[in-house]
């Protein structure tokens, strides 16, 4: 889906604003932000690529107007409230209505842990890669409406397989619950000049990752 | 941005209930933001920059496979499954960015910064990262060569910084305290 | 300028809502609005294409929260302060703080006249059409940092000339006070297939306005 | 967006500070609301497409130089200065949109509506036009093509739409009157 949150190379945001290192939350209410998020996944009813899609679908004024914790929270209350979890009249009360259904719920002497582990996305395949670093490769010019990681200013542009990073699960996929259909992927490099044209900076790269379906030889 | 009043009674709403539906349990929620705030964060990249700084071996090691070389030192998991350590150096100058959400190696870095998450830093960078740089004090050479890495998929990447001159010695603890978040994302140098 | 206005191909902004059509205004201030922005013009002291660039400029979230006679009345106070007709702290305080300075003014009885002539963008220039009709063309790559009007979608495209308009003034130098720069202006045909992929609907074609500078053989 | 109750009193303030510096003369602002509230509006467009369809003279000087065709019955100025008149037929129907902005042919259909300024159509009508044209309650069928026609200089589009079967014999003003708004930027059809 071609969202607002896709913004590499868009213009009109400002300066960037560095801060020191110890300024991770602004507001007591970030730290609750980013546990609860962390923690509501816990029952499992959906993927990170779900949620991503979740906080890229918001309006997109909204995404603009939002920090980024409140992104992570309205998408948050979207993703209970289509799990079923949480119903939207609870939302609107600002208060649980009813009991909640059984599901699997982090406890505190598990998140070391659990945060320690992560959760790997690298999946095995029986196809070989179909690149190999060094190739030459083209991404496809594609606009679907789902869910993807093929950002928009990478689409249909020339570059180079730098790495292979095994088969991961594909976001594209696994962000609609239609499965995880893992696919090998791939660092590509493109020139600064291929992606913004003749005026770019001549000394600049940029790399993404791409799954092998956004990629033709 | 920072002035969201309305969203601090939100969370609260929100956790009143996840909590009071079973769904989620109040320690939990402290023992992530603990983890968060003492336990993980740029420090941990930093011990990785400074032992590639003062052990070769260690440093091939970290750039063939770092997850494997980051989990030597005990660092690993959410956000860091699949980590790619890239080195500055005279000709190269590596940075960081997810264009699309906020990527980031969380088991190095800690939670990333506001700015990395603005949509400011997300858009500009891949087009005009010397720009950005310039945002943060930071110029390059022209003949220094910018690569910067989208994280669009569930890689993510440690930037070696280089390390600067004037340290021939220096223990790796001294070293490690010399490296900032910044530089290990690629919008800072290392300088002493 | 690559801003959030640029909106082609952009997906996650709902269905269209029809209006009848003697619904033209939805406020009395709209009105105003729209009568406010013809009528400060007349001092002459921006182009048409200055104040579509103070329009798209604003900021990206303000801009997508916005409607449009909004956007129209934000950007007209930051061209008339840019211009130093009002000040900043008389928009603030919301009244008139020192006199105005002579300007050509807008009268009731030009209205008619004014509205009914317009002010044609064709000028006269010397070299001949470097395309003709039934070329085959490529839009050029560029991510200009100032103004444009060679949108997102259509870039790096190849496409066909369809029709050729006589040489009219570049917004691109003109929004910024840079002269008026006339280029021949072409129509230029894009399958479908070429600007969104083989996805596409593959009876769809699209034509933009293209300037001779944006366009490479 | 209707609820911006703040615009009411921004705009009010606006014109005070105009009207006191002398910028602005009150009775303009009236002239102008009045002339497109009551004198320029699509009426002038069904104008021209009905004579289009009953006149094949002037329908061939209208798809060979619209400004003049339409200035022949007297309609032309601000934003349909250099205009292009473009006949749907049961192989190619035209879509128009500015993708960029706002901008519409002011002489022929008046003031542009709320939807063709808005994100939802300028985004979606160049990549998705039957998605766009389902939401208006048009369906084409696959076999007509479409082209959309993205307004990015001062050129202007008049959309010709077809002329509905059952309508022999009408007058050039029985004609007009069923010719809609939306049926000449693309998004309506004509029909009796």
């Amino acid at each position: 889906m071609n969202t607002v949150a896709d913004l590499g190379g868009a213009m009109g945001f400002g300066p960037v604003l560095p801060e020191p290192e110890d300024e991770v939350f602004h507001a007591e209410w970030e730290r609750r932000a980013l546990a609860l998020t962390l923690a509501a996944a816990s029952p499992g009813r959906w993927t990170i690529d779900a949620s991503r899609s979740a906080r890229e679908s918001l309006p997109p004024g909204e995404y603009l107007t939002s920090s980024y914790y409140a992104i992570w929270i309205k998408a948050l209350e979207r993703l209970l409230v289509h799990a079923g979890l949480v119903g939207s009249d609870e939302l609107a009360a600002g208060r649980s209505l009813r009991p909640g259904t059984p599901a699997r719920v982090l406890a505190a002497a598990e998140v070391p842990a659990v945060l320690a582990t992560g959760s790997r996305a690298d999946r095995p395949v029986d196809p070989p890669p179909r690149f190999a670093v060094g190739e030459q490769v083209r991404t496809r010019n594609t606009h679907p409406t789902g869910h993807t990681r093929l950002p928009r200013y990478a689409r249909g542009k020339a570059g180079v397989v730098e790495r292979v990073h095994g088969a991961h699960v594909l976001p594209d996929s696994n962000a609609h619950g239609a499965g995880e259909r893992p696919e090998w992927l791939y660092t590509v490099r493109f020139t600064g000049v291929e992606l913004w044209g003749g005026e770019a900076d001549p000394g600049l790269s940029v790399e993404i990752e791409a799954f092998e379906s956004y990629l033709a030889p | 941005m920072g002035n969201e009043p309305e969203m601090a009674l939100r969370v609260e709403a929100l956790e009143a209930i996840l909590v009071e539906k079973g769904y989620v349990e109040p320690d939990a929620l402290d023992a992530i933001i603990a983890t968060y705030e003492r336990d993980v964060g740029p420090r941990n990249g930093a011990h990785v920059v400074a032992r590639s700084w003062t052990d070769p071996a260690y440093r091939e090691r970290l750039l063939a496979d770092a997850t494997a070389a980051i989990a030597e030192l005990g660092y690993g998991g959410r956000q860091g499954e699949h980590m790619v350590a890239v080195e500055n150096s005279a000709d190269e100058h590596h940075v960081v960015v997810c264009t699309l959400c906020s990527c980031y190696p969380w088991p190095v870095l800690g939670l990333p910064p506001t700015w990395y998450k603005s949509p400011a830093y997300r858009s500009r960078v891949v087009i005009d990262p010397r720009g950005v740089l310039a945002d943060f004090g930071v110029t390059l050479p022209d003949t220094t060569r910018i690569t910067v890495h989208d994280s669009t998929a569930e890689v993510r990447y440690l930037v070696v910084p280089r390390r600067p001159a004037g340290t021939t010695g220096w223990s790796e603890e001294r070293l490690a305290a010399i490296v900032s978040r910044d530089s290990m994302i690629g919008t800072g140098l290392v300088t002493v």
